[in-house]
């Protein structure tokens, strides 16, 4: 584990108005991004028929998307409700998306 | 042989999407040109009628799983024997943009020791993501790549690009040793260049993808088989020009000089 | 009582007795199902089984729900609307058809009829254009809600037999930097929505291979909570080949994509509010589009019309299976019958009715007689997809529907077609703004730099490139122009090989106008439309209305409505275009309150030449700059009271005898060959449209403020700001300075300066320099906003 | 675990000539695939920097794809090779891509 030292704002919404000494953590976050069942997946029946054509007895083929997202965070817990929040925000659609998280310190 | 005699085999897969305007270009030229899907070439396995092959752009198969991969594993799977021994009679062979994916994901470009069994470079995803704008070009071929020598060498063409991934790379384990046998066995053809023909040196917009040395298209060793990210056949009319409104409007544009090369490289050698 | 009963049948069945039903327990039988249908329609239907004397089925009801809803049956636009000056019987009518009636002219070849409006191009030849609305879907999942508006709208033009060549998009966002602390719950950020809509269609799009040549990006605080997305298609028929005469006997075939749980009542909530639940709530109804499927159907269709063998085509939109077969059947006055078990599924488990209604994508329906069903199936199986005869049309009037060799429907074709009106109540009430008064600022030149670095007004390469506009080779004017990417006015295409005729497209929409004055919002946006065509060398303008506005059963919503349907008529009339095509998206509210009224107006022109039209790049030094048109203290809902903060409300009006006489004058001007470039004035009026067309060409501009013909003394920096309507800057080679002049007689224009060689545009007023910038400047406060990396 | 009994052949090639009765089982793999160190990773790129533009701390970004392919094999070993076959001829480009498995039996 590192630990960086760091000025750094608790709230990043206050950014602006205030900075303090604060012993930041690194994590590691893999996020795994599946379409919610229901939702045809065009790439994964694409995918299955190519192989299928290739030869290999294939049932079904899902596709989804990976990321690993390093970040800092305070501690555990602050990292796993970052982690949880950028998923909602940018890294998935709710709507549409399932997601998965394993996270661990640097 | 004669002009007229001359066939072509445009191939087209479910996503294919620049037949149209190659097929355009080539019947311009009075040759024979025939557009096929490649299930019915499947079946037929009859490449030999043909003289050139060109493997247009588009999306083939969605370009799902990577660019051209679908389609090209499908391809060697169902006519890779065929497709091989063609190449290996030295007709010429030509992949634009997703043409030329499925070129390098089958193996037949670069093929630094003949057609590989797994893909010996890659397309990777650009550096700005999708982009479709128009770029320079310079054909830096010596010479190898013969169905192009009607293009002097120095020449700047200007040809629009469209694609999501068109990167040109090497495996960065054995790059810059691949990137010298690239140019010592003279497979560089075109490379994305400034308005005066200086290099790019990797710089965006100007090397719209982020292309390993600005390379733009590649051939074999042998010269016979050409992949290009750019399109000549969007290009191949003067009115499709980006600035044919103030340079003034000639009939054709700077593509018509790449189709013409391969064909009257067709009709003098074959 | 319970009204709702299952059958005996082992399958989702069930039978609804409608008879004596008091409202309360109508309302709770659309509850029950999740019927959007209302009270009104509901009492229609329940009268009609009364005199039928039979019990209704919930797939029966369904049908009617999907027929009814807004989206399939415009009643707002169809029905009356009572105003303070008395009722109106129908918009559409009394509006916007009785323009096209009037203009009665002899080149629409097929207008307000088919899934598109239809004009000629030759003889033999003619163009189809449909633009569509997908606002809803978007503001839930903007990649795919964006990707599947455009799939639609292409099918819309597979659905008259046309082969698609150019598509269009006009993108409405709330501010990209609008503070996430403000959203409220279940509205995602304008940033999120912009890429995800944006990757949505280019995917859509670039993977299908039809270029993206013109639209438009606005942004907006009243788009914060309602994304607007229109996406349009254009395509090319032989008229041979338009082929609408399905017979008794001629089979129902489906073909495309299977049929999915994805998509069911897509619809009613298309015609909803959005609400904060709608994310979870409405997930069905979002999905995912797969452009290869579409590009398969293409590739079929265009070679079964080519051989005609169909004898009529639909697409599968709104309302599914049912909307398609029931309005082919009715519109050909037959009846049919179908059976759901030969509709190949995606899912395992489907009730009858979901399979019915399902929107699911990428599918079309096509009547064929049976001579030819063998070989029609046979060039789907050859493009590697699917297509099942359903059913076969007969001439019972009836729908009939069959589901494990059970008959579960039978509906009266008629009493779908001939849905109860209803009444809306409007009322505007012209809202006043304050009108700012601005200090004179001192840095002209500081004032256009910030002004071309507006959102609106900047640089939209980061939209434009993300869609390929050049595949099909058919792109004679691009939407950008030259190695400096300047915006062109209007997109050329030459769409075919023997011929130079080519077709113009070009948009207006100017919502912040419409938050003042509906009625002068919407004549702007025709005017912005029509010279935009003009401009590049358009003709023969026909014109296609876009409403994404606001819940109609508000007044006020439906007041603004009624102002822009006018305008709609007027300046049409005046303009001699007629309206062809359209569609409506109401309902468009959310917690931030309604959208901005928004009429997107698309022109479709043509130009007999391609190698005559006119780009909006300065060409030669020395050359003459003209301005045409006359500017106006009209600065309300302008990009330059907006700098400022505020709105106004001198909106600019159109005078559309004069705008029509210059337009006409210019067009001969072109044709003589006289016109080097021609650039439109829009937002940002005179001086963003001189710094445009001086960066695009990389030439330098000087010219004399004083000569700008105006209708009063102004102040200069709204002199250079005003966004007054029908105004044009053209550059006429010196030497054709008089011929252009000549041409020019009898309408407002003067000489406003030249073109010169110094990269640089100076503005002079009475000989004193007020502004000069350097072009490299202003071409990079233009370019930064919305360039770089996503 | 399900066990399947098909019709099949052993060798895809010779499907033509030859059927006889296996016992087959079914698989799930998931694969991810990573881009190579070396190359950039501009989709990784591009999410880092909105993440940071949202007020993380986020060091870097990589993403990748992954599938879910559940497949048939005739026991665990031909399994492992039939996927890894699979990886090599459709699912990665081994100029630019690593990838990882986690193979298990249904
Ligand atoms: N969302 C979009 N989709 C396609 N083209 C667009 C889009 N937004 C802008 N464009 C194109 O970019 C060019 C410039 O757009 P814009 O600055 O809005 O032009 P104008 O000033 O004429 O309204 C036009 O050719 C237009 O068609
Ligand atoms: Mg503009």
């Amino acid at each position: 584990m590192e630990i960086f030292l760091k000025f750094i704002c608790l709230d990043i919404q206050e950014l602006k108005t205030s900075t303090w000494f604060v012993i930041f953590m690194r994590f590691k976050a893999f996020v795994y991004v599946t379409l919610k069942s229901g939702y045809s997946d065009p790439e994964g029946e694409t995918t299955a028929n190519a192989l299928t054509g290739l030869g290999y007895n294939v049932v079904s083929v899902r596709s989804s998307k990976a990321y690993e997202v390093i970040f800092e965070a305070s501690d555990e817990s602050n990292a796993e409700y970052l982690i949880n929040e950028m998923c909602r925000r940018l890294l998935t659609n709710p709507t549409k998306d399932d997601y998965r998280i394993e996270l661990s310190e640097l | 042989m004669k002009r007229q005699d001359i066939r072509v085999l445009l191939m087209r897969a479910p996503g294919t999407n620049c037949d149209l305007e190659a097929l355009r270009a080539f019947r311009d030229l009075e040759v024979t040109a025939e557009l096929i899907h490649s299930q019915k070439l499947f079946k037929t396995k009859n490449l030999d009628d043909y003289n050139i092959i060109f493997f247009p752009g588009g999306f083939s198969y969605g370009d799902y799983v990577r660019s051209g991969a679908i389609w090209a594993k499908e391809m060697e799977y169902r006519i890779g024997k065929e497709l091989k021994a063609f190449v290996e009679k030295g007709k010429p062979v030509i992949g634009v943009c997703n043409g030329f994916q499925v070129l390098v994901e089958t193996g037949f470009l670069p093929a630094f020791n003949g057609k590989s069994i797994e893909p010996e470079a890659a397309l990777g995803n650009n550096t700005h993501g999708y982009q479709c704008r128009w770029i320079r070009m310079k054909k830096v071929n010596k010479g190898n790549c013969r169905m192009l020598s009607e293009i002097r060498e120095g020449t700047i063409i200007q040809n629009p690009v469209a694609h999501g991934e068109g990167r040109f790379i090497l495996p960065p384990t054995n790059l810059v040793k691949l990137l010298e046998k690239l140019y010592e066995n003279d497979q560089v053809v075109f490379k994305y260049c400034k308005e005066d023909g200086s290099p790019a040196n990797e710089d965006w917009p100007i090397n719209p993808n982020g292309a390993l040395d600005d390379i733009a298209g590649i051939c074999n060793p042998e010269g016979n088989v050409l992949g290009l990210m750019p399109h000549p056949e969007r290009a191949y009319y003067g009115h499709l020009m980006p600035t044919w409104t103030s340079t003034g409007l000639k009939k054709y544009g700077d593509g018509y000089q790449f189709f013409e090369s391969i064909i009257k490289y067709t009709e003098k050698n074959f | 009582m319970n009204r709702i009963t299952k059958s005996d049948h082992s399958f989702d069945h069930y039978i609804i007795d409608l008879l004596n039903a008091t409202d309360d327990e109508l309302n709770e039988i659309a509850k029950t199902l999740g019927l959007g249908l209302s009270l009104q329609e509901l009492r229609f239907i329940r009268d009609h089984y009364l005199i039928k004397e039979k019990k209704a089925t919930d797939i029966e009801l369904q049908t009617y729900d999907q027929t009814y809803s807004e989206h399939c049956s415009h009643k707002t636009f169809k029905g009356f609307v009572n105003t303070p000056e008395g009722t109106i019987n129908g918009l559409l009518k009394s509006y916007i058809k009785k323009e096209t009636d009037e203009i009665n002219a002899p080149w629409c070849y097929s207008v307000f009829e088919d899934n598109a409006g239809i004009v000629d191009l030759s003889y033999e030849i003619a163009v189809a254009i449909k633009v569509e609305t997908h606002n809803h879907p978007s503001a839930i999942e903007p990649f795919g809600g964006a990707a599947t508006g455009l799939g639609g709208v292409i099918r819309d033009i597979l659905g008259v037999w046309a082969n698609p060549i150019a598509c269009t998009d006009v993108l409405c966002f709330g501010p990209l930097n609008y503070p996430y602390n403000k959203l409220p719950e279940g509205v995602k950020h304008p940033s999120y929505l912009f890429n995800g809509v944006i990757d949505g269609i280019g995917s859509y799009g670039n993977s299908i291979g039809i270029p993206t040549v013109n639209g438009a990006t606005v942004f907006d605080e009243d788009y914060t909570g309602n994304v607007v997305v229109y996406a349009g298609c254009i395509g090319v028929l032989r008229k041979e080949e338009y082929v609408k005469e399905v017979k008794k006997g001629d089979y129902v075939v489906l073909a495309g994509g299977k049929t999915g749980l994805d998509g069911i009542h897509g619809v009613t909530f298309a015609s909803a509010e959005l609400t904060k639940e709608s994310e979870t709530t409405s997930r069905p109804a979002v999905q995912v589009g797969n452009p290869i499927e579409e590009e398969k159907l293409k590739r079929a269709i265009k070679q079964i019309s080519e051989e005609r063998l169909g004898s009529g085509i639909t697409d599968i939109g709104g309302g599914g299976i049912s909307c398609g077969v029931c309005e082919t059947a009715d519109k050909y006055n037959l009846g049919v019958q179908i059976d759901l078990d030969k509709i190949p599924l995606k899912a395992a488990k489907m009730a009858p009715w979901e399979i019915w209604i399902s929107e699911s994508q990428e599918r079309m329906l096509l009547a064929v007689p049976p001579k030819n069903l063998e070989k029609v199936i046979q060039i789907f199986k050859d493009e590697q997809t699917d297509a099942t005869a359903i059913g076969r049309y007969d001439d019972s009037g009836l729908a009939k529907l069959f589901y494990h060799e059970v008959k579960i429907a039978e509906i009266d074709l008629k009493s779908l077609f001939e849905p109860p009106k209803t009444t809306r109540i409007s009322a505007w009430i012209p809202p006043k703004f304050v009108e700012p008064e601005l200090d004179v600022p001192t840095d002209l030149g500081l004032i256009l730099k910030k002004m071309l670095a507006s959102y609106n007004i900047a640089s939209k390469e980061k939209v434009v490139r993300r869609y390929d506009h050049e595949v099909k080779g058919q792109t004679v004017v691009k939407p950008l122009q030259g190695w400096n990417a300047g915006p062109n006015n209007a997109a050329v295409l030459k769409p075919l090989e023997d011929s130079l005729i080519g077709v113009v497209v070009s948009s207006g929409l100017n919502p912040r106008f419409g938050k003042i004055d509906p009625y002068w919002m919407a004549a702007s946006s025709i005017d912005e439309a029509y010279r935009n065509n003009i401009a590049v060398g358009g003709r023969r303008i026909a014109l296609l209305d876009n409403f994404t506005w606001g819940n109609p059963e508000y007044p006020d919503r439906m007041g603004s409505l009624v102002e822009a349907c006018k305008a709609c008529y007027e300046i049409g009339k005046t303009y001699e275009a007629p309206f062809i095509s359209g569609k409506d998206s109401l309902y468009n509210e959310s917690p931030l309150g309604p959208v901005a009224p928004t009429l997107l107006i698309t022109a479709l022109g043509i130009i007999p030449d391609i190698t005559t039209a006119v780009t909006m790049d300065l060409k030669k030094p020395g050359s003459s700059l003209y301005i045409i048109g006359e500017t106006k203290t009209e600065l309300g809902g302008s990009e330059y009271y907006n700098l400022y903060g505020y709105l106004g409300n001198l909106v600019p009006k159109v005078d559309a005898q004069n705008a029509i006489n210059s337009y006409k004058k210019l067009t001969t001007a072109i044709d003589s060959k006289l016109v080097l470039s021609c650039h439109d004035l829009s937002d940002g009026g005179l001086g963003v449209a001189l710094a445009e067309t001086s960066f695009t060409g990389g030439l330098g501009i000087k010219i004399n403020l004083e000569k700008v013909p105006v209708s009063e003394e102004m102040r200069l920096d709204y002199l250079l700001f005003s966004e007054s309507n029908s105004r044009l800057l053209v550059e006429v080679s010196d030497n054709n300075a008089q011929q252009f002049e000549k041409i020019m007689q009898g309408t407002k224009y003067s000489k406003i300066g030249t073109v010169t060689s110094e990269p640089q545009l100076e503005i002079l007023y009475l000989n004193k320099k007020i502004l000069r910038e350097p072009l490299n400047e202003l071409i990079k406060a233009w370019k930064t906003p919305l360039e770089g990396p996503r």
